[in-house]
């Protein structure tokens, strides 16, 4: 059985090439059909932001790769729900469907994946 | 037990030594390492243009020895490579750039090496910049 | 003898933003850019430091790009969004620029 | 199902040390390398941190080499110091390893 | 006024961007540029092995023809560029390495020379990676 | 008159190349006799922790480069006591002799020079 990978990407879109190169890990797996998640933690959650406008910092648009993930057999953009109050972040008003995990269940997602990569 | 290595520090960074140590103790500990795999800034480990003062340990240097001593399959992801400006001689040519500087020992390759090396290892370890 | 402060990394993730406020000084700027931007969401805590920074008169900047990329509403009336024009006047303005790099 | 995982960032700069204690289990492991070895300080606040964290049943390591180099002295009885052979062990011992990189 | 810019962040960093941008406002504004200097990460901004991909600003190629097209001094730390593998021809034969890689407009040299830029100028702005 | 310059190191000993780098702009300002200061803020108080040893890194004693800064001219290490004290170094037993900055004198004190470079 294909061994599951699990991306946690923790920084802000426009931090350089961070959010980009995690999510370059996440689309790479998905191409070849892996078990593979993406969790956003800390920083990681401004990638759902919405109304977001790269072209004002001549940069791609990171939300069009995350739209991308589902083509990739990534169907859910799992979220850490304290990121996104501690951030100060709309749950209502984000950009792209997500399943929200609560604090306490960090631990127990983390370990139902054979892989983690922290990004 | 099988390893995958990924190192994703610049070479002079702490996490890039750490990665060469916990390597080294693998092996020394009987594992086996499946391959090592640079990423984001660690691509300039495998410069070859890398110059150290004389009295500092030169990681690129350590690295390259690291690998060729145990026949390690060492790859450098070529889209952050690219970025970087670590070019093999293929893609000096391709792109016109004045010279290939990728050390020997390393092949830029794309990530999905890294999905295949984790498909074949028990764990995969991942080493930053601090 | 003013000082115009650059903060540009993340009030969330990184110390730098919490260190400078500590040091300024009612004569001195603050610019925000980058990531620090963030510092403005509405009902966070780094923006609770800079109203309370405001309140005591420090003079807060913010660069315009990096407001309109993350589409930060909210912003509060102390804040003046500055362009890279507007950031060259502040460094003429003020006598030094600390860039917090 | 456990999980190693390593900071190594500095405590006082970056939020990584308090973003992985938060999600530690009493199953998983900690091991504090580089300057999140900092944290170890006598007296401060991230020391608090594992303090508790360390009363909750929560495993924690040291890489010994990163405490060497900074002369720490008033470890704490709950900590264990690992070489690099341990810190193999330990990738071993435990399911997964997430390195905060 | 007269200004001298540091820049101490990878080629890719945010902070990269926004040096060039306040540079090129700084001279739009009239003000005068002493010099530019890359420390640092950014030393890799004068490499001219940097490839980027087609839908992205090439930062090192954006950095070099502002100094081109404005005649900027246009400085890279020596010891900064010879740990992080970017070399001119002189070094690049010292070090008996492949190949030169500091693309044209830019110049290595010591730290003095930031010193001394700092010396004629009104303002030193330094940018990092973020 | 010569300009002056205010070196703000922040980085801990053991980051990579962060306080070594910036202590070099201090040495190199110093061998052209200009008016220059360090002050170490936030992490960079690491610097001054006493019985460090970089040989267990691999690394070289940065410590040397602090002492050698009186032969550059630069005879006082400027510290700010809150860092210090946030990180649990006892200000007595530090390996080199400085000068304690209050909080309160950190803007007089940055403000006393014409460049400011923080690293």
């Amino acid at each position: 059985m294909a061994r599951s990978m699990l991306v946690i990407s923790r920084q802000a879109p426009w931090s350089g090439l961070a959010a980009r190169e995690a999510l370059d890990i996440a689309l790479a797996g998905g191409a070849f059909e892996l078990p593979l998640a993406l969790l956003l933690l800390d920083d990681g959650v401004f990638q759902l932001s919405a109304g977001q406008r790269p072209e004002s910092l001549e940069q791609k648009d990171l939300s069009a790769n995350l739209k991308a993930l589902p083509l990739f057999g990534i169907e859910t953009i799992h979220v850490a729900r304290d990121s996104l109050v501690q951030r100060g972040l709309d749950i209502d008003s984000l950009g792209h469907p997500i399943e929200l995990i609560e604090e306490s269940r960090l631990g127990d997602f983390i370990a139902r994946f054979d892989h983690v990569v922290t990004l | 037990m099988k390893f995958t290595i990924a190192v994703f520090g610049a070479p002079h960074a702490p996490g890039t030594r750490r990665a060469l140590r916990f390597a080294q103790a693998a092996l020394a500990g009987g594992h086996e390492i499946v391959r090592v795999f640079l990423y984001r800034e660690a691509v300039q480990t495998a410069s070859a243009n890398l110059v150290s003062p004389q009295d500092e340990t030169d990681m690129g240097r350590a690295w390259q020895r690291f690998v060729a001593d145990n026949q390690i399959d060492a790859v450098v992801c070529i889209a952050a490579a690219l970025r970087r400006g670590v070019l093999d001689t293929g893609e000096a040519q391709r792109y016109q750039r004045p010279a290939a500087n990728l050390a020997a020992g390393w092949a830029l390759s794309g990530l999905g090496q890294l999905h295949e090396a984790a498909q074949q290892c028990d764990r995969l370890v991942c080493f930053g910049d601090q | 003898m003013t000082t115009l402060h650059v903060v540009s990394h993340s009030p969330f993730a990184d110390d730098r933003l919490q260190s400078c406020i500590r040091l300024l000084r009612p004569e001195d700027g603050l610019l925000l850019c980058g990531n620090a931007v963030e510092a403005l969401r509405d009902g966070t805590k780094p923006r609770a430091l800079l109203d309370e920074a405001a309140a005591a008169s420090r003079s807060i900047y913010a660069l315009d790009e990096d407001l309109a990329a993350r589409a930060l509403a909210g912003l509060p009336e102390w804040l003046r969004a500055v362009d890279y024009a507007g950031f060259v006047e502040l460094s003429c303005q003020y006598q030094r620029v600390n860039g917090w790099t």
